[in-house]
């Protein structure tokens, strides 16, 4: 693997897919990539009216404490958790945010937070589904974070639905991919790596 | 002028389309923009045809419509 | 916050405000969840009924539609899964005055809840049951329930259920029910008299209503959205009144019987209670009325 | 109980109603709480185990009523209609989560008549449900009972709050913790719920209020166990040795202590009334003076377990277990005493 | 969990029903067992309270099974699908009467797979219910899982009575106290009842009975509790406090550890991974070495009593309660750390 | 030691004798029971069936009636109040070659087991069930019961009953039931011949038994003592094979309707568990067999 | 010779009288003597009546009777 | 009254009326005396099949523990009854015994007590309900042990049946006096008060 350990949160509300989103990205590090991680999910019973979160740890060790207090990148896909978990990025981290369903600026993020954001709701109404919003956010993810081996996304995206949704959800993570893929190169940004915040200003 | 109105709550809206589907009328459309919580509220598309029977608040299953008959 | 583009007096309310704790909209259920559809036509009913709002008690199991008596602005109870009714028996029990209604879901009501039901419709317990059933436990996930249809899948049936399904209006008239009858949520109209006409009625009434729960059943059935599945109802319900409730069995997609199926004059628990006591015991016998131990 | 119930109720304007199993008693006794009644249930064994889940409702909800439990020998069917007492800790902690309740241990058939009065009257004022532990054989004693004029008897009104609706929450606590009471039928449009809930009575799934709500659950019951416990106690000035005990079981100590103090020996004696909450207060200050305590008690080991943690090594703690289905032999218990002092 | 199940099953042979309640998946389960398969049943808070009654039939008719259950905040239906470990108490006197059980409790999915298969072969083992207590946080972590080679896998085999008919006794127990197993259908005849029975398995009501069937249900434990409790300690050897946890919270205590270790505070570890039958004797032994012991757990003060009451007075107790919805922040437990060793 | 003033074989035996725990007898039942005469009925049909009754197992759950497990030489299991019927449904589903017959009273069928009983007929799972109605719980000292008739004095109703009883045949029927039958304890050849065709019969079979309870119920309703009630019986009991069962509602002292009235072919649990999952699965299901965990 | 034979186990008897009163050919009668637990057991009064139909065996709720036919 | 505290066991098997027969002599004590007296039952749920046996204590003051060990008098109405509690007569006390069900002598009482028997079950059926044999008992009892005012019996006999069965029970309860005192008399002994056992045997 070419990373420390990282953490993520990822947060909406009930019915984003916030859950399945968090679950992929551990799994293409645990089973696909041969790492660990563990994903804790925090969802009221409300699983369907009210907000939802994940937390996602990834490492090359054995993860003993499972809880995320401070996320080095942060996945938003509502203005509720726009607004309560900006504040706890670390400085340094990524924010990535659902374009229709948040309005930036409300809350401020830390120091040196790097931004993107995708319409992911209507790139996914373009494949007739709104459900894959979820698998949108993360191909975007995969791209702009460079964090998981693409590869290993995709398998894990495979992996986590059923057999007659594979198709769908494959396109929603590349048409997620590509536009990350193109938002970083239009930010004409050098593809950097995620490193421990303090490195990561420098 | 209409015989009745309509009136909708757009946050409340979760963009199922019963409202639509069955004003007898066809007073309604879903917009295309999203509310605050992703959802394309409806809009109303011929306000003129608005009989104000209030089919659309029996079916909404979010509170977010409801029709009424112009005081006479 | 009323936006719209017609004029609007400025008085104008939806007319399912008042029955409504507002500040707890938006509600927790999904989009083209017909639970709320449900909700409007008992608000419409119970405007209809004139009834006095504050004697009027809703108790509610748990599930989606357990939800609902807490979005109701009235005495209102979420209790424990499937023991609505007992519950509501003892609210009656203590103040013949209220009018009970249970409004529950079809797991709660018929799964766990099954001999409660059946016991107070053998009582003719005076409470107005109505039970959203849309044909699985939803707020647990979509597992099969025992009106769930055969082949239909589930999280715990995802080879298709096998399991007969109870006929719930069949067994509510076996049971000794005084009204039975079915509508769907397309059924707002039909819906809400039957809910306005068992206000009025004495004794056990039971209204079953078919509803869509688009996020587990419909979905996991490729059955497509709430507004797929409204349109399905129009198309496959049949109204037949006074049907044998023996032929009204649902099917994963063939027809829907509906409308009212038994309205019958049976005497309610109180006049059973009042008229035995005072057979046995002439005026030693003290009619129980609405206690209250404030004063005792 | 029951019978005498039936019997008697349609006379006085009360209503008796039989439900179809344990499940139904128990909670359609809180809705005619709710509905402005006073109400009681009443079960043995295995009814008791089925009322568990009712037991957590009442609890959240606040809802004032007395579950009357005749202990039978357990586990399961066991020995019906023979005495025990081991159903005590279930009491406590037999239904899910953290909650308080209060528990009460005639040992006469007097004391059954009174303590139910007192059960109700606790229910009222701390808003728990009230556990009536009766053993079988108390269940089965037949004792004179002396039942005072309506009149004479202490009843606690419910407490109904005096604030319009408007201004009304629920579960707004007064300064003893214990919320205000309503009734359906009123005007409040309240609304109750078993979810985790805040003072309006509205379920707020967040950890701050299930803190709040949680915590206040046990704390309104600190003043019972702080000076509030009921219990018996003599000859404590110059005990060496203190039996603990309750129930039936607390006359056949009696015995035994008597012959203890025939041969001389300093042996006092501890009542419990009040099983739960436990006077933990009472037995440290106890532990600090005596030798040991001796607990006996109609099953395998329960109650002398919460002796032993308040005694906290101060003092030796000796159970003297009995499976049920009779009494203990009060030589047992002597020799126990005699084992203490020793 | 359930849902995995209803899929697989079918394919190898086994079988899977949804019951109406769990009042009848509990015992279903039982008939199950007795017609020759391995059983078990999942729930969650309010269903394990409905489940109580037949805890109890389970224990007196030895019937080996596992009771899954995932606890949340309570009580009542308090926080479905959040965190809690405020029904530990329940799992041990939830049902009326005196039995014994075994109780486990996973820190991860990994251990939830493993003590599963720990809990089908210690519930034939010891023939006693079983109760598996996750937490929601266990309950809903991803994590890798690891599921060995069916072959790898240890399974203790039911054991078969191998005497014939003639001469079988259904409750007559083996050296270890644990009588052999039949199963229906083979010929023996037998019969099972929940009343107290004698070795033959008939109903005997007498007191002689009741204590020889009593005792043994507790006493068939003892193997276990002395020296077969199943646990994880670290740093024991310098601890001046050892923090006592279980479940999820173990691994925010772990943190907790680590941090006060970082601070030169000698914290050890010891967490339960049975928690019942208790490990008294660890505790003692332990508590004549320590300073304190710090109990952090998602309830409001469960296995903190048991802890107390074992420590003895020897060493401090210091609980961390917490009414659950998430789990501690680390820094509380260091708080009670340092206050410890102070 | 039979003692008789006629002379009998050395070798003869009473019938009932190979069914019955010889050891526990006699029984804890009271002189004019009418439980025994059903144990007996019992003991023929098992004889007449010819089935190994290696693989016959009773399951009874709490009560006078729940006392029969014991008796009978067979492996059997005295379960918890109401529960039987879930317990019958584990041992059915761990061994589908087991004959699974429940035998237990109205008390614990209908009252605190009505849910468990609607279900398993719903389930059509394979169990024969044989109720012994002798109109109250007579275990715990004879209280009003679901199957009580109106104005019967019982403990809970000192001043007569008023809620109407359960018709417990018109229950099973709707409930799906695939046989349904009533006797009384005077039919000993009916009982024993229909005991005898549920053996052979496929489904949930539901037999009701009207049986004296002398001690708490007759004495208590002035109804005399055993012997009076089986005559009372012979007198107002009326044989209608086929009756449909609305019309066989019970009264204190009127007509009691008996006979065979349903005998329906619906597929049993097993088979529609089979059918489903091959469907689906193809030959990836394993038809699940007599489990035996010996040996995994 | 009577077709068939009745045997009595007495002590296990309770008396109801059952026997007695369906024997088809009143072969029983009620003894006035007591059996250790105070009943009144059957006993024969007209063996040579006996056909052996075992319908006392049938309602004997205890257990206490049968008839059977004599082997030809 | 009359006496210090008196302890008795009533024995037999379910369906005898055995609790009754014991209820009524604590009543007639504790209500109709004025004085105390505690009644405890023991039986097995067999309540009807197997063995009934109850304990009374009778006393001028309150009574602490109600249990009985050794009896001052014993009333049996079964062999099995007889076997079992005969040995725990007091020396010096009375046993009481119904003839038809109990054939004495398989045990020894212990020495000095004294023996009564009565035919109550058939003097039951002369009434023409078997069931009241318990009450004929208690009638019984006091003319032999003279230990209650008879009226006070009668009069808690009155009180512990339903208004439909007095006349019945009073029948039987004089049926079985009047066949005690006559025995009293036949056995031509002074009627002595019972004192406990030690004087009684001076
Ligand atoms: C005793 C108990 N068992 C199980 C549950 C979990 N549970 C909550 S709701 C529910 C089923 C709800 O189904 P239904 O009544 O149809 O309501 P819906 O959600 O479909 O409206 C279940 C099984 C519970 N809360 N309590
Ligand atoms: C959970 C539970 N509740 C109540 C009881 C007490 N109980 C034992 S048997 C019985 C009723 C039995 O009635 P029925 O099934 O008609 O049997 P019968 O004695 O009439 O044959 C009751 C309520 C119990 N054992 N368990
Ligand atoms: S009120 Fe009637 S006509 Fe007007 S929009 Fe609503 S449904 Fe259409
Ligand atoms: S019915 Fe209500 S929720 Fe649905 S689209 Fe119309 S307004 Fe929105
Ligand atoms: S899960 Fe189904 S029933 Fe529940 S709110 Fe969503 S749509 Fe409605
Ligand atoms: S009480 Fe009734 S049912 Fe029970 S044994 Fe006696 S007669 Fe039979
Ligand atoms: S066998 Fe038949 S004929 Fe002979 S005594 Fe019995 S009933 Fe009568
Ligand atoms: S039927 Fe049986 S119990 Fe009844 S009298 Fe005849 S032999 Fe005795
Ligand atoms: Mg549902
Ligand atoms: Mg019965």
């Amino acid at each position: 693997m070419r990373r420390l350990l990282s953490e993520i949160r990822i947060a909406g509300f009930g019915g984003q897919g916030v859950i399945l989103a968090a679950s992929v990205i551990g799994k293409a590090v645990a089973i696909f990539e041969g790492g660990y991680a563990t994903m804790t999910q925090s969802f009221g019973p409300e699983a369907r009216g009210g907000s939802s979160s994940a937390q996602v740890i990834l490492s090359s060790d054995p993860i003993l404490y499972p809880y995320v207090s401070r996320p080095d990148i942060l996945v938003v896909m509502s203005q509720e958790a726009y607004t309560r978990f900006t504040p706890q990025i670390k400085p340094g981290g990524i924010l990535i945010m659902e374009n229709e369903m948040v309005q930036p600026g409300q809350t401020s993020a830390p120091e040196g937070v790097r931004v993107y954001g995708v319409p992911a709701t209507r790139l996914a109404e373009e494949l007739g589904r709104k459900v894959v919003l979820n698998i949108v956010m993360v191909g975007f993810f995969g791209a702009v974070t460079n964090l998981v081996d693409p590869d290993a996304l995709r398998k894990a995206v495979e992996d986590s639905v059923p057999p007659a949704m594979q198709k769908l959800n494959l396109a929603a993570f590349d048409k997620g991919f590509q536009y990350g893929a193109e938002l970083v190169h239009r930010m004409s940004e050098p593809e950097t790596e995620l490193v421990p915040a303090q490195e990561g200003d420098a | 002028m209409a015989k009745g109105f309509v009136a909708i709550t757009v946050e409340r809206c979760k963009g199922c389309g019963f409202c639509v589907e069955f004003c007898p009328t066809k007073v309604l459309a879903l917009s295309s923009a999203f509310n605050s919580k992703g959802y394309h509220a409806p809009q109303v598309v011929q306000a003129d045809k608005c009989s104000g029977c209030d089919l659309c608040g029996m079916y909404c299953p979010d509170f977010a419509i409801f029709g009424a008959r112009h005081a006479r | 916050m009323s936006e719209c583009l017609v004029d609007i007096p400025a008085d104008a309310v939806n007319p399912v405000e008042p029955y409504l704790r507002s500040e707890r909209i938006p509600h927790i259920w999904c989009p083209g969840c017909g639970i709320g559809t449900t909700v409007n036509c008992f608000a419409r009913a119970l405007d209809a009924s004139k009834l006095d709002l504050n004697k009027v008690a809703i108790v509610s199991g748990i599930g989606c539609t357990g939800r609902v008596a807490g979005y109701a602005d009235l005495d209102s109870f979420h209790t424990t899964h499937g023991r609505a009714i007992p519950f509501a028996t003892g609210l009656k029990l203590a103040n013949p005055e209220l009018q009970v209604v249970v409004y529950s879901g079809d797991g709660d009501l018929f799964a766990i809840g099954g001999n409660h039901f059946i016991h107070a419709a053998r009582r003719n317990m005076d409470l107005k049951v109505i039970c959203v059933n849309n044909l699985t436990y939803a707020m647990t996930g979509g597992q099969t329930g025992p009106a769930t249809p055969d082949h239909v899948i589930s999280t715990t049936s995802p080879y298709g259920v096998f399991e007969p399904a109870f006929n719930l209006v069949q067994l509510a008239e076996a049971a000794g029910a005084a009204y039975v009858a079915r509508w769907t949520t397309f059924h707002v109209k039909q819906l809400a008299r039957s809910m306005e006409e068992v206000m009025k009625k004495r004794g056990f009434c039971f209204i079953e209503i078919i509803s869509p729960c688009p996020t587990l059943y419909q979905r996991r059935n490729k059955m497509g959205d709430g507004l797929d599945t409204m349109k399905f109802y129009k198309q496959v319900s049949k109204i037949r009144n006074g049907a044998p409730t023996s032929e009204c069995g649902l099917t994963k997609s063939g027809e829907i019987v509906v409308g009212k199926f038994v309205d019958r004059d049976r005497p309610g628990y109180f006049e059973m209670l009042n008229a035995q006591m005072t057979e046995s015991l002439g005026d030693r016998y003290v009619i129980p009325e609405a206690s209250s131990c404030g004063d005792c | 109980m029951v019978e005498r119930f039936a019997w008697r109720i349609p006379t006085v304007g009360g209503v008796f109603i039989q439900m179809e199993d344990e499940l139904a008693a128990s909670i359609t006794m809180q809705g005619a709480v709710w509905g402005g009644a006073k109400a009681f249930t009443v079960t043995s064994g295995p009814g008791f185990s089925l009322m568990m889940e009712h037991i957590g409702y009442a609890a959240v909800t606040e809802t004032p009523c007395v579950f009357v439990n005749v202990q039978r020998g357990g586990p399961s069917t066991g020995l019906p209609t023979l005495p025990a007492q081991a159903d005590m800790m279930q009491a406590k902690w037999g239904s899910h989560g953290d909650y308080g309740i209060i528990a009460l241990c005639p040992n006469s058939p007097q004391e059954c008549f009174d303590l139910t009065i007192k059960g109700f009257n606790l229910a009222e004022e701390f808003r728990v449900p009230v556990m009536l532990m009766l053993d079988e054989c108390v269940g089965h004693m037949t004792e004179k009972v002396v039942i005072p004029e309506p009149d004479r008897i202490e009843i606690t009104p419910r407490r109904y709050t005096k604030k319009p609706a408007n201004e009304f929450r629920l579960f707004e606590p007064r300064e003893d913790l214990v919320p205000d009471m309503v009734k359906a039928g009123d005007g409040y449009h309240f609304h109750v719920t078993g979810l985790t809930h805040d003072e309006r009575g509205y379920p707020s799934m967040t950890v701050d209020t299930q803190d709040k709500m949680g915590k206040r659950l046990l704390d309104k019951l600190k003043p019972f166990t702080n000076g509030r416990a009921i219990f018996e106690a003599e000859n404590l000035e110059d005990a060496e040795v203190v039996v603990v005990s309750y129930g039936i079981t607390s006359r056949v100590a009696q015995r035994a202590i008597e012959m203890a103090r025939a041969k001389g020996l300093n042996a006092g004696k501890f009542r419990l009334i009040s099983a739960w909450p436990f006077p933990e207060q009472h037995i440290r200050e106890m532990a600090a003076k005596v030798k040991a305590f001796v607990v006996p008690e109609l099953n395998l080991g329960q109650m002398v377990r919460e002796v032993e943690r308040c005694a906290g090594g101060a003092a030796r703690t000796i159970g003297v277990p009995h499976a049920g289905g009779t009494v203990h032999n009060p030589e047992v218990i002597l020799k126990a005493i005699e084992e203490a002092v020793r």
